[in-house]
Formats: structure tokens, C-alpha cells, sequence
């Protein structure tokens, strides 16, 4: 059975979404919400999953402006959220901000947007950032657009659970604090990604490998979940389909 | 340009506040061009809660001393090119802030009172870098820091929205964020698609999605005045003009050039 | 009596908080009859920001440890008759507050902080009975004193409204009290007029008046459900069952006899 | 010409309303709705003034539910309401809440509404209370639901200008503090306001009488202003109608 990479790291999110609610993706993330269409697609008949997209017309089921997605997640409406970052480090600090001495900056990002708040607020905050190198994974960001551990009497129902790349899946502990490596996507290895990777993190000696889907969930995959995202991310929908079709030439999806 | 659009610019002095919305929000990119000829400089903008092509613009024309936001992009057409480069060069200051924080600072001036509390933010440095905010203790509980911040009083809010009645009241539908910003400021001027005969405000449906005329100061007509942004239930955003600009603006030139193509147009 | 209203009332358990609105915004009076018959008592009411006919007959039937509330009263028909009897006898609590102090404890809750500040109060009896209230110097001034509001979260809130649809979204127009209470509460219990096939949220228009199923626990259908109050863009308020109630309740016997007619009817 | 005394107490509140841009009045004072309207009417063509009244669908240009009127208090763009008072003192204290001792008091009344708020962030705050007698005007109220005057260090650019009874008109000064009988209406007298006031305040050995309208005036009143009032207040206008019938058997209404 041949599967993507990206379809690796869509089940993979579908997987850490196990239970949600309410999740929320940004606007252009076309990965997160193929993750949280599978989810709700799998969890069908069991369970209601709203997903919000934020600035899609089509799956924003909010009326009182971009207020109210902070609003729900200070009321505690909002379970899982994902959060990229320029840089991210060790102590899962995210920043949003540039790199350089703040505020002159030699490279500056668009900026923090919801981030500071939300990493606080969501109890099940997914790090999601493909590209898996040291000018991203550093060993302590240039500027901390929201820490990502908090002295014990700070308010913080919410905080990372885990950080998935385009290489590896690491989980976060808050207590102790710091990374561990969960798995290793196919094709890639535990070398690859201590070479790739600022910080220090926790791993076994031999770490697993990132489970790919079974067979009805695949199918689910290409099938439901492909339609559904085509409407809001026709591009990145249509560019997998070619994927698909080069990498399986007979055409048979699944 | 109309007449009508030029004198909303004429309300705009030198050294104001300016409101201005988030992307999908309904931007007055039809104000920007007039704004720019009008010239009044040393502004200071606040993004709510995000900013984009039209403060690019503003920051590119040397308008814009400050602006106090929680990013500028032009989204999927890439970073804000003048914004960049005037952070780099130190032309203008920027106050970073997160977007419930700049959503707390307009609910204050709302309310009427001077400060909101917010949750989050403690511990960054967005916060360590914002000598106008505050960490208080929690007067409910014992041990809990929270940081407070002060009511944020545009001296104008400018968006554009589908339609205007006759009695100057605004279908801004569930964008709230427009009513938000309006509440908050002083002035509140409008660009709309269309003026429509009927009161928006006589029929309980379209009533639930207007904000009155009494947060309006001047409504102007300006047809797909959202563009190259998209207004919602009515066009889409027009990413390749964002790109095209984007391109053209990476350097001081191409964006004047760009610029001036536009002021002709 | 519906299976439905009856599935509503199932959920409130004795000893909770409920959030109800004003006289014209929407009130579930269909939910009261079988709210007594339930009888979970020992309630705490959370008037948003004041009460009248359904807080009323609640505390008639006994089943109301003590209320916050800006005023209760019938209105045109005049006192409250059983609220104030209760007051008398000492059978009641009642937390005296003043209507934007009631719309910043839900705005708290709804903002997910532990407090609003609020102007106005310093000087007032309503500010010196409220221990659970404090007063705090401006963060941002000096010698500026303040009112803070602790948040009001409701277990749950009650309304009625024009219609829902088959998601669950609820149409409330502009009586945007009615989100700011579902918003603040654990669970929001909805009666209707009517169940629409159409979703809400599908058009602009009617999406701007709508509360998002996301805040909504459980729906009923009642026709006439505000009854003897009205229902904006529905139907007028029965100013003369008013009246009626107004006399009937001036006694408990007479309270009680009024209540069994309508519990038959 | 014969002047109601309804139509004297409506002309009384207009002048106190000139110059406003925004009234906001109760649900259930046709009263202070028919001096709005009467200032509205005055002032057409020369400034837009806008009328609030509370609970009204027609008079309602609020969209943001019942919190928009205490918020635009709060933002300084409502120039003037009305307050009344079970009970009101000589310091301007209003009390809505009650006799006799809280809380288990002796008479209750509805509550305080929104007085502990309006009363400070309202620039011209008018008491209109028609009963003048001792058990509403006492020296001192039983319970402020809102206080007549703060310590300089309060916050509150609104409060009390003037008290409207059915016998009289006084102007309140802050900072002396204290009422100051201003006009007495005609058919009343000086020893009858002194004998129905429980508190203290200035006057003139002899007050003037409070002025009635000018024939225009009057004729715009019973004109317009009436048949604008019907349409939200429909027993009151249709007893005034009643009255005017009575008081000018030609039935001419000016």
C-alpha cells in the first residue's frame, strides 16, 4: 500500500485529535484541517466534531467576529488548536516574531496574532511545522511570542501536547519540562533527526516509526476528506490528487 | 475619486489613531489611494486584530509613525514588504500585541472603562516589551497575576461594508469586529458597496447585522471598494493582484511604481 | 406538556444557577410550568439584568434560594408581587445590582477572565451591601478608584426565541443578551416558536442574528412560548394576563389557585 | 390660552433637553418621551437629536442587546436621561429599592436598575418625579441606589442638572452641594413646595412662575409631538386628547 508523506502527517493529527469537540485551524493550513476532517469523518455517529476553519467562509460557524474564537477558548469551548512558529524551542517556546535583537529585527515575521493567548487557553495545542531544521528548531528563540511552560501559579488550563514535523512526532511534558520523540516518519531516522533538531529532546535508542493508516481509514482519506478539502484548499487538494495519480499510476485511490 | 470619498479623507488629521480591520473584515481599500493624496502623516494604526495590504500601503507612503497589531501579512501572497523593511530600517515603531489583547483594549474603550483584564501573555515578550500594559493581582483570588490592558480610543475607524440606508446606519452582518472598532472610536467612516432606500433598521433581519448611525460619521459609495481584498456574501479576495503587489513592493521603487499605476487607474 | 420541554427541564438539578432575560428579549415562560413540576429547588437566578412574570412565579413556587437582579417587576402591571412578599418575610436573598454590572459578571465569564472592571456604584448602597465585589485602584491613574465585577458563570441559561434550525443554531437577532448569556453559561435551553429546514448559518443575512449551535444544549418547540410577554417581530406582550397574574398573586392562595389553572390549561 | 399642566412639565423638559444630540427615556415615561420629541421637533433642521426609548421596537436603534445603552453611556455619546426615585433626598440620592431597613425591607420596589451607572456617565441627568410630597422628597433616602454627588476623586462626568415635579422645577448644584427651587408651576405657590419637601433648599422670597409655551410652540406640541406619542404611548396621548377636549369645549387644539 502506498502512502503519502502528507497523508502520514494528516493521520497522524487525525490520531492526536482522538476525543476533540471543537478544533480550530488558521486560514492556510490545509494539513490541520485534512486532519481534523478525518477525525470527524472517523468519529461519525459517535461523536460531534466541529472544526472551525478561521477566515473560510464555509466552515466558520462563529457570528460575532474574530473575537469569538478567543472568547470560546477563554470559556473553554475550544479543545485543540495548531501553532506553527519561525522558531520553536526546547521549552516549546514558539516565536512568531523575526529573528535578531527585537525590535530592529534583521528578518521580521508577520507577527504573534493569536498565539500568546491561545497557548494558554487550549488544552490540546498541536505544533505543526514541516520544515524540520536548526534555523527552525533552535535552542532558544530570538524572542518568545508565547512560552510554552508557565510558573505553577499562572493561570494556563492549555499548553503544547505535541509537536509534529515533516520528519518526526515528538510529545511535550510540561513537568519535566521538554521534547520527547514520539516516532519517525518512513524514510527518515533517528540521525537525521538529532542532526535536524537545535534542542535536546528525550528518545529511546531505537525510536518507532510513525504508523501509516489502515486500509478503511486510507480510504476515507482519499475519498471523503479530499472532497471536503478541495472546497476551501482546491490547490493543495488538487496538487495531491496529481500525487496520488503519480504515485499509484494504475489510479486506484485506495 | 469622488467627492464623497474625498471629504472622508479630510477628516483625517495628522497625527491620529486609526482603526483598521482584519483582512476578511471588510478593508476600505478604496480610502487608502485618497488617504495617501491627502497626506496626513504621523499616524498611528491599530490593527484589529491583524493588518495587511492597506497598512503596507500606509507604512510604504511614509504616513505611519506606529502601529500596534498582532501581524502584518498580505496572507497568502507572502509578508508585507513595506512593513519589513521600515522594521528593519527603524522607520516606524511597532507595539506587537496578540489578538484577544487588541480585542480587550477596544471592549474597555466600549465599556467605558480604562482598562480589561486578559488571560495569556504572561511570560512573553510581547508582554516584557509593553511598557503600556499591566500585570495585576487578581482581586478575587489569591497568587493569580494577570495582565490588563488599557482602553485603546481610535480617533477613526475606517472599513468598508455591503451597504448604507439613507439614515446613515451600516450592514456590517456577523463581522462584529466592524461594530467593535466603531464603538471604540471617535469617528467611525464608511465605504459601502451600495446605499440602499429601505432602513436597515426596519426589519428585525437585516436589523441584527447593523450598526447604527449613531457610530457613523460619512458614508461614501465605493464599488468593489474591498479590492484586491474580498468582501464576504458579495466578491472574492483577488490573490493575484495581492502577488502582483507583493512582487512590485519588495523594493521603495517598485512599490511607488506600483502606486502610481494604481492613482491613475 | 411537550417531551421535549420536559427533556429541557431534566437538566437543571437543584442548587444551580440559572441566567434569565429581561421581560423583552425572550423569555421561555413555556419552561416555567414544567420547571415547577420538576422541582429543583434551592435555585440562585441571575436576571440579565432584571426579572419579572417567570422569576415571579419561581419564587411563588417556592423554588428560590436567592436572586441577582437589577429590579423585578411586572412592568405596566406593577410590582412583583411575589418577590416582594418573599423579601418581606426574609424567605429569599436578594443581590441588589445594577444593570451593567450584571452585563460585565457575564462578559467576564464570556471573555474567560476573572473579572470586569465597571464605572458608576462608588457611593452606592448596591456597592456596599456586595461583599463579593471589590473595588480596586486604576492600574493605569492614579488616586482612580474602580468597581470590579467577579464573573458571572451561569450552570444554565433559558430563553425564548423566534426559531431554530435543524443544526441547532438559534436565531436571536439583536437581543444579543441572549449570546452573551449563553456565551457566559455551562448550557443554554432554548424554546422556539419553530423549527426551520434551512440552515441559518447558510446566509449572511440571517447568520448575523444567530447564536451558533456550538453554545446551545437542547432545543424545544413552543409556539406562543413567551407568552403572556411578547416576542419581538412575533407578537405583543398580553399586558391584561398580566394584569391578572398581578392581582391573582397578591395572596399565596391566590398565587397558588392561578397557577393551577394554568397548569390544567 | 389654556396650558395643561402635562404640557407645561413636556415644555419644561425640552428646554432642560437643548442642545442635546442623544436622549434615552424608560419604557414607561410618555412624559420625558413627549419633551424629546417636543426638542426633536424644535430643533429640526438645525441638529439631529436623537431619541431612545428603552424597550420600544420603534424607538430602539440598538443592535447590540440591552448592554448598548449603558455602553454608549460609557462612551460618552448619551447626553441625558431621566431618573426617578421612590425616594429622593436633598443631596440628590436616589433611592429605587426600597422603605425601611435592608435588605428585608418593609415596602420593595423594583431595584435600581441601571441609576448606579447612568447617574454618573450621563452628562444631564434629569429627576422626574410628578408626586411631590414629603414620603418621596425626604431628607434622607433609606437606600442610595445611586448617590446625588461623589468625592472629587470619582470618576463621573454625569449627574444630576434639575428635579421635575408636578409642582415645580429645581436646579441641583454638585458643589454646593444641594437643590435650588427654580420655577414654580403655575397654580402652585412657594409655602405649598416648602410644606410637600422633605428637604432643605435655596429659593427666592418669591420664585418665578415656570414659563408655558409660546403659541408655536404649543401648536407643535399638540400637533405633532402628539401624534408621534400616540404611536408608542397610545393611552397616554388618548387621554391627553381627552383632556384637551375638556379644557377647549371648541375643540381647537391651539
Amino acid at each position: 500500500m502506498t502512502v503519502l508523506p502528507r497523508e502520514i502527517l494528516i493521520c497522524t493529527i487525525a490520531r492526536l485529535l482522538q476525543d476533540v469537540r471543537h478544533v480550530a485551524v488558521g486560514a492556510s493550513s490545509p494539513m490541520p484541517a485534512a486532519g481534523a476532517m478525518l477525525r470527524r469523518a472517523l468519529d461519525e455517529g459517535q461523536r460531534k466534531v466541529r472544526l472551525s476553519i478561521l477566515g473560510s467562509v464555509e466552515h466558520n460557524f462563529f457570528t460575532n467576529g474574530s473575537a469569538e474564537l478567543f472568547d470560546s477558548a477563554g470559556q473553554g469551548r475550544l479543545d485543540a488548536f495548531f501553532l506553527g512558529g519561525g522558531q520553536i524551542d526546547g521549552m516549546a517556546n514558539v516565536n512568531l516574531v523575526g529573528v535578531g535583537t527585537y525590535p530592529q529585527m534583521s528578518v521580521r515575521w508577520p507577527g504573534s496574532f493569536g498565539s500568546a493567548y491561545l497557548y494558554f487557553t487550549v488544552p490540546r495545542v498541536i505544533l505543526f511545522r514541516e520544515e524540520h531544521s536548526p534555523r527552525v528548531f533552535v535552542e532558544k528563540v530570538d524572542f518568545i511570542s508565547a512560552p510554552g511552560i508557565s510558573t505553577p501559579e499562572t493561570y494556563r488550563p492549555g499548553g503544547p501536547v505535541a509537536l509534529l514535523t515533516s520528519k518526526a512526532l515528538f510529545s511535550f511534558d510540561s513537568q519535566r519540562p521538554g521534547f520527547r520523540l514520539e516516532s519517525v516518519h518512513p524514510g527518515h531516522d533517528l540521525q537525521e533527526i538529532l542532526d535536524a533538531t537545535g534542542f535536546q529532546f528525550d528518545h529511546d535508542d531505537i525510536p518507532p516509526t510513525t504508523p501509516g493508516p489502515d486500509a478503511a481509514t486510507l480510504s476515507l482519506l482519499r475519498d471523503r476528506v479530499l472532497n471536503e478539502l478541495s472546497e476551501t484548499y482546491p490547490a493543495f487538494a488538487a496538487q495531491w490528487r496529481r500525487d496520488l495519480a503519480e504515485a499509484i499510476p494504475d489510479g486506484a485511490s485506495a | 475619486m469622488s467627492e464623497d470619498l474625498r471629504a472622508l479623507v479630510r477628516r483625517i488629521q495628522p497625527g491620529m489613531t486609526l482603526a483598521l480591520p482584519v483582512d476578511y473584515a471588510g478593508v476600505s481599500m478604496a480610502i487608502t489611494g485618497p488617504l495617501i493624496r491627502h497626506g496626513a502623516g504621523d499616524l498611528h494604526l491599530v490593527c484589529v486584530p491583524t493588518g495587511g495590504l492597506q497598512v503596507d500601503q500606509l507604512i510604504g507612503a511614509g504616513l505611519v509613525r506606529s502601529v500596534e497589531t498582532s501581524a502584518v501579512s498580505l496572507g497568502e501572497a507572502g509578508g508585507a514588504p513595506r512593513f519589513n523593511d521600515a522594521i528593519k530600517r527603524g522607520n516606524i515603531r511597532v507595539l506587537d500585541a496578540t489578538c484577544p489583547a487588541i480585542h480587550a483594549g477596544l471592549m474597555a474603550a466600549q465599556k467605558g472603562v480604562p482598562f480589561m483584564p486578559t488571560r495569556g501573555l504572561i511570560g512573553s515578550d510581547i508582554l516584557s516589551n509593553r511598557a503600556d500594559w499591566q500585570v495585576i493581582q487578581n482581586p478575587f483570588a489569591t497568587g493569580d497575576s494577570i495582565a490588563v490592558i488599557p482602553a485603546i480610543r481610535p480617533d477613526i475607524a475606517i472599513f468598508h461594508a455591503p451597504m448604507a440606508d439613507r439614515d446613515g446606519n451600516v450592514w456590517i452582518g456577523r463581522r462584529r469586529e466592524l461594530a467593535a472598532m466603531a464603538y471604540a472610536a471617535t469617528q467611525t467612516l464608511v465605504t459601502v458597496e451600495r446605499i440602499v432606500d429601505h432602513s436597515l433598521l426596519a426589519d428585525e433581519t437585516t436589523a441584527a447585522g447593523t450598526l447604527p448611525a449613531l457610530y457613523v460619521e460619512a458614508i461614501a459609495k465605493a464599488p468593489r471598494g474591498a479590492w484586491p481584498y474580498g468582501l464576504w456574501g458579495e466578491y472574492a479576495t483577488d490573490t493575484d493582484e495581492l502577488i502582483r503587489y507583493a512582487a512590485a513592493a519588495r523594493t521603495a521603487e517598485g512599490f511607488a511604481a506600483y502606486m502610481e499605476q494604481e492613482v491613475r487607474a
